[in-house]
């Protein structure tokens, strides 16, 4: 298969995600595609399901842009800093439209992804004996083991029609290699009926072949590559750049404030035409700012050839 | 022995001068002591269980909740998924693998969960003030909490205390704690086959508190400046007090210094 | 935690594997544990149970070696080639003792050690419908899911008291690297009461720091560290040698009668005191032959430091 | 056309002689025409699914069962967990992994089986010949298989016909074919959400059998040299022999040369 799935951003979100989609936009404070997510602001979706364990700045903005009608998580927050206003004025105060929710535990989500990758009815976990989230969500429920040694929870598959994951590198048949935080993006990705991955990096196929233990993503089930360098800023991407935790701290103030909020959407998402543009109005100092303070070389494994 | 000061003096490890927040993070840290294997979550846990390492527990293994074993931070990082913990860790994992073979198999000794709100016997909200559907605070939620609350081996509390968080009835309970009592809570925990026997300790920047036979919080010793009065102020119910309360020693200049020079000089997490 | 776990093989196996134990030497072709099957029959352990998805050679001489009565298991065979002899011979003739057989499928086997990792009181798989397997094994068990979309099976945890692996490297803490074919080693490992790790080269700490996404078994349920090069023969170590074929072409014809069997045996594994000498009587020609041709680098990644 | 010949040539690409095995790898590897991703085991599908990919599918993709994606092995391996199948390969993954998200996730779309016993159904046994307890013969067992029957979209069949292979009732059902014929293997399929639609197609060193609506073997094909007498005489039941019944193209020269040359130069699967 030596078909280039390589687009870009404008493309690939035009031509993927879609009105009342459930989308996934995966990443455990690393590797965040918050390219991806302001170009789904920048396009108009509407309607959006939202799902993402923690979701963090980049559903604030993708909210308060008016992409969706319901979000789906484990733990709502900036992580360090404090909370998302934007997400919580539509809870807390249903305006401008009422933000449905559905709530799980961290582990609850990635239970809902794995079964949802691995075609499974439900996933079975430890967790929420004796907590109110079982009522609050009645999509959580119990399960008695065929073994007749007690109960434990279950939760339901999440299948998103479109997962977009953020990579250090793929080659352009979309077999992507990640290093660092795994979180639970192959999950995610094997669970959607579409996936999106965005690259630092575009390499040869011989680069993602000369390691294949360090593939977390097959080609065969990625719609789309697209390569955008800094696109995960002001998440990060291990071994290429930093978090950007002055960002993170920056928005407690934004977020605040709706006014503030629309200013920001306005000035950084919706008056630059993609992450070129925001990476220019970041500027130069910015960014070297953030590059790693040295390297750390991973060291070389041999494979060894076999004839 | 000095006055709690709410501000960081300015001549910083020389002084015997510490904060609220520094007593908080010592007490957790000392509580550590001959503990194997810590769960950590974002803030206070995080520089308590790196204070404990250099200090009472130097074999103390950390399990990073965004899935690393093993981390040596050479900074102490704002979220808990920054990339110098991953950097030079022994073992970097996917949350599948975190929390189904380090967290639900049984490796973790220790788990620390924060709370907004707290009830006498360690159960805990994080989710909402309200009721449930209309909130009036929509709050994170669990992240990991319901699952360490019921899966780590014991729960360490770590958190500030007011009449708004310590209360005769939480909102929702995100994490189960001991219930309605040891007695109701030790059958459940056996009946459900669960690995964790829930809340040891809750330290507060106030106190530390244990659980009694009854498996309701206990005050058992009170920090440098504060007063029985000032928790009893802070305690939404009669909070039962030892009869051997204990003062709670002051930070060593050493813990001062880690704190101060190597764990967080930057002041994020003592303001 | 800097105490050495490194031992040697006498010391490891006398130590951890006891007599009653179930022992699960895993690894799918690659990386299996010979060394360690060879001296559990030299001390003379009884009475294990041995757990494996495919019991191969290595059981079969084990079984021959007298220290099994049960075997639980997915795939019974010499790959590529034929069948295992001492195996079948003791569950089709019952001789000397009958042999209780605990059978699945790959995946019910995989379902079991991730189950017993994870302390699930079972393991959900989308397998077994209409076969007759749940009738030969009644551990094989229906469950209805709780969204009331149907049922699939379950299969029941498998927590060895020993499970035992082969690996490229480890350093003294136990913190092991694979790379290659996964197999479910890491299941396996988890799912254990003790763990030992047997490796081609023993490495500084730091080999293993430099890159963690490698690191597949954790120090921390390690108990063991067993340096044994060319212990996986006639297995075989990604990058490090070649699986002999021709030993495996070989066991057809010496599997197939008891008497060849016992003098192999006798041969190869009571007469020698140790890995050691095992390789000097397969002399070096033999051992040289079964090196890569080539070598064939995975290439370096960067995990930037950040300070 | 010329005889089939038990017996490799001795000039090979050469000679229009061709083995019985070679003629069920060609007509297997023909089969695989429009497929995209196929899940291999051991064996003959092996080197037939390899040969698909350098003449009618050159976009196959393959699932090596030992965790292997995108192989590119530099020879045949012996055994499906060779190195050769790892280095240079696309991705290597978990059996978990393998099992979990891309054959029950749905991503197969042929699944190899080879059989001890089969039915007129496609109902396949590899467990035991004899009574489960007590067996005349001990098979390898399932491994792969009941999971593949199950979850690859369509299941392919390679085996040597013969009376004791091809039987009117096999003696332990490993993997599901058609079930008792197509009306029920429908419709327990569709009530138990099966993503596989079962066999497609037997291929044996005699013929080609499809699937008829019954869910009944029909042989559509005989090899050069087969003779429906001889089918007949290696078929426990009454077989269903196709109106249109045509002859299998004999291996080309080019099929031949590849086999010969390229896949298998020292005949370990073409003997």
């Amino acid at each position: 298969m030596t078909t280039s799935k390589v687009a870009s951003m404008r493309d690939a979100i035009a031509d993927l995600v879609r009105d009342g989609d459930t989308v996934a936009i995966e990443g455990f404070t690393h590797l965040i595609s918050f390219a991806a997510g302001h170009e789904i602001v920048r396009q108009g979706r509407r309607d959006l399901t939202l799902a993402r364990m923690t979701p963090d700045l980049i559903y604030d903005q993708m909210i308060a842009g008016g992409v969706a009608r319901k979000l789906v998580f484990s733990w709502l927050g900036n992580p360090g800093v404090g909370g998302l206003g934007a997400i919580r004025r539509r809870i807390e105060t249903g305006e401008p439209t009422p933000l449905e929710v559905e709530e799980y535990s961290h582990f609850g989500m990635v239970g809902r992804y794995t079964a949802g990758a691995a075609n499974l009815p439900f996933y079975p976990i430890r967790s929420y004996f004796e907590s109110d989230l079982p009522a609050a969500n009645p999509r959580i429920r119990e399960i008695e083991s065929p073994y007749g040694d007690g109960k434990v929870y279950a939760v339901p598959p999440l299948k998103p029609d479109v997962t977009i994951v953020h990579a250090q590198r793929a080659d352009a048949a979309g077999n992507t290699q990640v290093w660092g935080l795994l979180g639970c993006q192959k999950e995610a990705a094997f669970a959607a009926d579409r996936v999106i991955v965005v690259v630092e990096e575009l390499v040869d196929e011989a680069v993602v072949r000369a390691d294949p233990n360090r593939t977390i993503i097959p080609g065969l089930i990625v719609d789309a590559v697209v390569v955008e360098p800094f696109g995960a800023h002001p998440s990060y991407v291990q071994g290429a750049y930093d978090r950007d935790n002055r960002f993170y701290l920056d928005w407690d103030g934004i977020t605040r404030d709706e006014d503030s909020l629309q200013a920001w959407l306005r000035e950084w998402v919706y008056d630059l035409d993609g992450r070129p543009a925001y990476l220019e109005k970041l500027g130069a100092e910015r960014v070297a700012s953030l590059r790693p303070t040295a390297p750390a070389p991973s060291g070389v494994v041999d494979y060894g050839q076999y004839r | 022995m000095s006055e709690t000061s709410p501000a960081r003096p300015a001549s910083a490890a020389s002084s015997a001068a510490f904060s609220k927040s520094e007593m908080m993070i010592v007490a957790a840290a000392r509580e550590l002591a001959g503990q194997r294997v810590c769960f950590v979550g974002v803030g206070l846990p995080n520089i308590a269980v790196n204070l404990a390492q250099r200090t009472v527990a130097p074999d103390l293994e950390l399990v990073y909740e965004a899935g690393v074993f093993g981390a040596r931070p050479a900074r102490l990082p704002l979220s808990i998924g920054d990339p110098t913990i991953v950097t030079g860790a022994t073992a970097v994992v996917s949350m599948y693998e975190l929390f189904s073979f380090y967290l639900q198999g049984g490796l973790v000794d220790v788990g620390f969960l924060g709370a907004a709100q707290v009830d006498r016997f360690g159960n805990i909200n994080t989710t909402v003030i309200g009721p449930y559907d209309h909130p009036k605070t929509r709050l994170p939620g669990s992240g990991g909490a319901c699952e360490i609350a019921i899966n780590a081996r014991q729960v360490f509390v770590i958190m500030r205390q007011s009449a708004r968080s310590f209360v005769k009835a939480i909102d929702f309970r995100t994490s189960p704690g001991n219930l309605g009592g040891a007695e109701q809570a030790e059958r459940i925990r056996r009946e459900g086959g669960w690995l964790g026997r829930g809340p040891s300790v809750v330290v507060t920047d106030l106190g530390i508190w244990h659980f009694d036979e009854d498996g309701e919080m206990r005050l058992d010793s009170l920090h440098p400046g504060a007063t029985v009065e000032e928790v009893r102020a802070t305690v939404g119910w009669q909070p039962r007090i030892s009869d051997g309360l204990t003062a709670t020693p002051a930070p060593t200049p050493e813990e001062l210094r880690l704190i101060r020079e190597e764990l967080d000089p930057a002041g994020a997490y003592t303001r």
